[in-house]
């Protein structure tokens, strides 16, 4: 779907001359969703600005399909960015035009008539949650809200590429994931190819199907999430995909914690959801545990982090999905 | 002397109402017209300038020079310049309707420049996002450009009015009336200090009428600002 | 009246004239007046003005030694008006005032209604409405005089329509109108002859008399070295032959 | 014929040698001076605004009324009405140095208007950063207002200067020389086309280095479009 | 040093009658980090500028240590504002000048010598890793290059305060995490107090010390972030600090991992690490482990989840760090 050929970038300011982009190849199949990754200035806007030419490359070709952009007059080349539809990391909404009008916008230069470009304006708007702000003006809204109506516009003529410059780094996580859910939905049903760039690496895993990840303007790795997430090669991904200070939990103290299951519970990934959702880390050092109808009979000895807090969020959890537990006790040694 | 002074207030009213009607006539119509023709040009101005869609060198020069030409020709002169282009379109060179035409041709050039300035000031990102949808540069022009600038539009225009209004006090050099004209003859060179006085209280509050709808309608347009 | 300021002023550099001038014809003759004087030692300096009432508030406030545009009755006028005190230090020439065809070829061809042409800055205004009225067109009020605008006609049988313009405009919009009143300069400068006027005013006339353009200075200066070389100059030979030989009868010289 | 010719030449070169230097005398100065007086003006007019930092309806309003009865007068009446305050500044009333300061009186309404409408175009948001660090208004207003509005200011100083000249035309009729009076004088009294066309030309030519230059500097000072 | 008395501010707009924040009483002690979260639009950005009072409450008094700012005349006003520092939402950076002068502004409006205003800001452009993006001005920068700009901006007068509006929102993890421990390195050595919005619950984590949840305005939840998001009371606080879908692998196939520990890797939570990094739920059905002399002795059960990328991570991971596993094979029964 998307072609990029030895794509290059380079800005010259007084006293800088930034290679934005360096002799990116890339290719972008028809159905993807395709995370961009890097750092903070690693170029990731600017290559993506270079896929609808709204920064002309300055080396390379870019292609969508067979068309190659690059290559376009003015006429052709509009004609091919009303296939596109891009989320921009500043949403740049049009300040003097209420969210409806806003969503309308793309709908008016497809020539869709008025009465059915604010049905399905509106129909937008409801599904990124804003029926309430429909009339509000830009300056109205907050910062999440913008985001949402700048992707319902970017979504309103359904739209074959959806270029994303960060979609959801101004929504709470819940919206986040409803948003990512609407993408996805539209990816299966249509078929939509998207190209999102984020800092999330919890939205890539989402749902990008794979991922390139940017270094300096270079393109360091590419290749489907599952390949790039399981064993990230280059240094910039190792470091994006697990960044140092997630998992250093000191295990100095001997706080033991000894779980019982008795049958309460039914036989589900207890430890690993609550080292999920507590964001903890512990220690396994014994368990035997049995499946017994569906149900968990046996017991496990945890070693638990000094932290505090993550000790009491660990016997809330268990407290609240009703597992028993006794504090201090030895390894077993049957 | 009292029936002399009644006498003249009741021509003077004649007189005033008159010149209101006149000042009133010329400088909105011309300013319509002005508009009219000073939109497209100072669209033209910006979008073939160096930041514009569409940017063009050549066509920017020689606009810019028209609109210069124009620009730099006295009022006066300008006005004799286009006398058979005038009588050309309303058929006569004398009166408010002739004013008219000259006074829309200094005024186009004038307009054009403040639409430039403004589309100017309308941030480029939402340009972009126009851009990237595959608008053409009509559609830019007309759904995008145009109504982010329009508070500043209209500030302009109410800068612009004030302005032809002021070149519309030249209209008594061809007859055309109007209450500058009246400030002029009778109070300037005729002494009628009264008369003079009244004519000019009565261009502040036009004028202040103008200004006081432009910054209104200006803050009620421009929705970037909270509220 | 003793020396003011300006006066001891002027004496620093009594060898220079400024005088202020109307464009044309003033300026003009002054220009040949400019050449007698140097032959006398004095420069001439000429600001020319299209307003009549600064040339006079400058001379007042001795910023000019004379000026040269106006006749006597605007200037007893404009002493009267503004508590100035300017005199006339000679009577130079007249411009006879001249009703010009436009689309109708003759006073009698005239119809209800017709267009006519006058200038809108006072005194030419006056006098184009005593030449209407001398041409039986209009009536003015009594005692309306050298004042009459168009608010004095009392009686218009043809009830012509009176379109006041800027003076050097009348030649301009000569087409749009059925006659038009016409300074005698400016009618020449625009390229009318002042031999096709329908009707003039006669030189023996009341306005001819009056309308004599003056030399005028400030009061107490009338005997000046400066005034009296200046007025010297003006009344030449020279400058009443360059009258005749370039204004063509529009301009007429009265020495 | 062809001496008359050659002499005309010689002395039309000085006129239009002191036409030059007058008009861009004139032009230059009272629009430094216009700006000197028009941008506190205009900032005065915007911060006092209803959405300026220093909302005060009574000053701006009364200020608004001024500027707008200076800008509502005839030009000659203005003229004539300052001519002893003329008197006071200058010591004359005739001349170039003269015809500046009706100029300025004329022109600093019209700067502060366009003053006042760049600065409208600022970002709110610069503004409130801005306050939030705990800015004084004078700190606003010289720190961010300005040099965020530099830009347009600029732009609207190059409409303004051209307005400027335009007015400076004026000066004819005070005797204050410059192109414009000598395209008035020639051109519109005494029928000589040749040298008006000479001076409309020169007029050209300035009008366009000033667009130019305005143009060039503002291109150059405006950081928030890419390059 | 920051007390919110009942704190209310309306917009009126066209259609809408926003309460976008309702009566809300919050005490924030000197030196302490708060974090405040809530879904988008809940009303955080206007509570927080409610704090410096760019928006004037509507209702309520707002309190700077004991000084009410909601009664100062405006030069007082100043004077408590230029103890605190705001990073906004949308960066609001001087865009005529360059990063270094946007930083310099404040020092500027604090009476700083313009030489040491200069030192002074290119130390801060360092500390967030923009020393070669000086001389830029914003529309050069890239989006998360702007949001260190406008951190550096709000940290050079040494504020008391500081009011954060998504200070990382345009940040990677990577550049996010040092932005963090930057905050609180300040906060640690000179007490600053934050108030910091964010839709990230890492970050809450990481630096917050408590945290305040909104939900259309109204202050649902307060109080320690052990507290909250150890047991998070309402149903916002429950949504946003574990949004669904993070945890809901499927066990209905019978993939088995065992583990062996042969004392070759160091005794260390390796199942949590796992976990975590791999974003891996795995249900553990048994396990025997022991620390001898700080090495790992032992085996371990795993029931792996369906997904073939979660798995395939899984083994990469332990084949990074050297752990032996066996695929398949029954719960052992000793
Ligand atoms: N100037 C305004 N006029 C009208 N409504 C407004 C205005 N500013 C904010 N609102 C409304 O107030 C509510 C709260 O907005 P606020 O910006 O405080 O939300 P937020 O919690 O910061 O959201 P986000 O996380 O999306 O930035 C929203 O519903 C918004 O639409
Ligand atoms: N118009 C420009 N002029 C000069 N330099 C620029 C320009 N636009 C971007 N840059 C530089 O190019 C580099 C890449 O910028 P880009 O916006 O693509 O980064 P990014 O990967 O999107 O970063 P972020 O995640 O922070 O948004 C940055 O170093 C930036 O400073
Ligand atoms: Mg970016
Ligand atoms: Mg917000």
């Amino acid at each position: 779907m998307i072609t990029l050929e030895n794509v290059g970038k380079t800005f010259t300011t007084q006293d800088r001359v930034v290679e934005a982009v360096k002799n990116v190849n890339l290719q972008i199949e028809k159905g993807e969703i395709y995370g961009i990754i890097g750092f903070s200035g690693a170029g990731k806007s600017t290559l993506v600005r270079c896929i609808n030419l709204l920064e002309r490359p300055s080396v390379g070709k870019v292609f969508l399909g067979k068309t190659e952009l690059t290559a376009l007059t003015d006429a052709q080349l509009r004609r091919e960015r009303s296939k596109m539809g891009m989320i921009f990391q500043h949403f740049n909404l049009f300040s003097q035009r209420t969210a409806l009008r806003n969503v309308c916008y793309p709908l008016e230069i497809a020539g869709v008539s008025k009465k059915e470009a604010i049905q399905r304006a509106e129909k937008l708007l409801k599904l990124v949650g804003l029926e309430e702000c429909k009339n509000s003006y830009p300056s109205q809204l907050s910062g999440g809200q913008k985001q949402r109506v700048a992707i319902a516009r970017a979504l309103a003529t359904d739209p074959e590429v959806l270029l994303c410059d960060e979609a959801t780094s101004a929504l709470d996580p819940n919206t986040t994931i409803s948003i990512l859910d609407l993408l996805k939905r539209i990816n299966n049903e249509m078929g939509l190819t998207i190209v999102i760039i984020t800092h999330e690496m919890k939205v890539v895993e989402h749902i990008c199907d794979k991922v390139a990840v940017l270094e300096y303007g270079t393109l360091v790795e590419t290749g489907s999430v599952q390949d790039v997430f399981m064993a990230p090669k280059s240094q910039v991904a190792k470091k994006l995909i697990m960044p140092k200070g997630e998992t250093t939990s000191s295990f100095e103290n001997n706080k033991i914690l000894r779980i019982v299951f008795d049958g309460q519970s039914s036989f589900e990934p207890v430890i690993s959801n609550m080292i999920l959702e507590c964001h903890a880390t512990v220690n396994i050092l014994g368990a035997n545990t049995e499946n017994i109808g569906g149900k968990a009979f046996g017991q496990m000895l945890l070693q638990l982090p000094e932290d505090e807090i993550v000790i009491g969020r660990i016997k809330n959890y268990l407290d609240t999905i009703g597992i028993h537990y006794e504090e201090g006790g030895a390894p077993f040694d049957e | 002397m009292k029936k002399e002074v009644l006498r003249l207030t009741n021509e003077v009213v004649t007189l005033l109402r008159n010149g209101i009607f006149e000042t009133l006539y010329m400088t909105l119509v011309s300013t319509a017209i002005a508009y009219f023709i000073g939109i497209p040009l100072g669209v033209l101005l910006y979008t073939t300038g160096e930041k514009g869609t569409g940017h063009n060198t050549l066509v920017n020069k020689t606009l810019g020079i028209i609109v210069n030409l124009i620009r730099s020709i006295p009022f006066i002169i300008l006005l004799v310049a286009i006398l058979p282009f005038t009588r050309l379109v309303v058929g006569t060179t004398i009166g408010s309707t002739a004013t008219i035409v000259p006074l829309i041709v200094a005024a186009a050039p004038f307009v054009a420049r403040m639409v430039e300035s403004s589309l100017n000031e309308v941030d480029s990102g939402v340009i972009e996002a126009a851009v990237s949808i595959g608008s053409n540069p009509l559609q830019i022009i007309i759904k995008v450009l145009l109504p982010e600038a329009k508070p500043s539009l209209i500030v302009g225009s109410t800068i612009a009015i004030t302005t032809i209004l002021g070149y519309s006090t030249m209209a008594g050099f061809v007859g055309g009336g109007g209450l500058g004209a009246i400030a002029i003859n009778y109070g300037y060179y005729r002494y009628k200090k009264d008369i003079m006085l009244i004519t000019v209280v009565l261009l502040v509050i036009i004028v202040q009428i103008f200004q006081e709808v432009g910054t209104k309608l200006a803050n009620k347009t421009d929705k970037r600002k909270k509220a | 009246a003793g020396k003011t300021t300006q006066e001891s002023k002027d004496t620093k550099d009594d060898k220079t004239i400024t005088v202020g001038a109307s464009v044309t014809p003033h300026a003009e003759i002054l220009a040949i007046a400019k050449d007698i004087l140097a032959k006398d030692g004095y420069t001439l300096k000429v600001v020319e003005y299209n307003d009549y009432v600064l040339p006079n508030t400058a001379l007042e406030s001795g910023e000019l030694d004379a000026n040269y545009f106006q006749h006597q009755p605007y200037l007893d006028d404009f002493n009267k008006e503004n508590n100035t005190h300017i005199v006339s230090a000679a009577s130079v020439h007249y411009e006879p005032f001249g009703i010009y065809a436009g689309n109708t070829k003759s006073i009698t061809d005239l119809k209800e209604g017709a267009k006519v042409a006058v200038p809108n800055d006072k005194t030419n205004e006056a006098r184009a409405l005593l030449l209407l009225e001398s041409q039986g067109l209009i009536t003015l009020k009594k005692n309306a005089g050298l004042e009459a605008t168009v608010i004095d006609i009392v009686e218009n049988p043809l009830n012509l329509e009176i379109v006041e313009l800027e003076a050097a405009q009348i030649v301009r919009a000569l087409s749009d109108v059925d006659i038009a009143c016409i300074n005698g300069n400016y009618a020449i400068t625009g390229g009318l002859s002042v031999k096709d006027a329908i009707a003039t005013e006669t030189a023996d006339s009341l306005a001819a008399q009056s309308y004599a353009n003056i030399v005028a200075v400030k009061e107490g200066n009338e005997e000046s070295g400066k005034t009296k070389a200046l007025v010297k100059a003006l009344l030449s030979d020279e400058v009443r032959e360059f009258m005749n030989s370039t204004y063509d009868g529009a301009v007429v010289p009265i020495f």
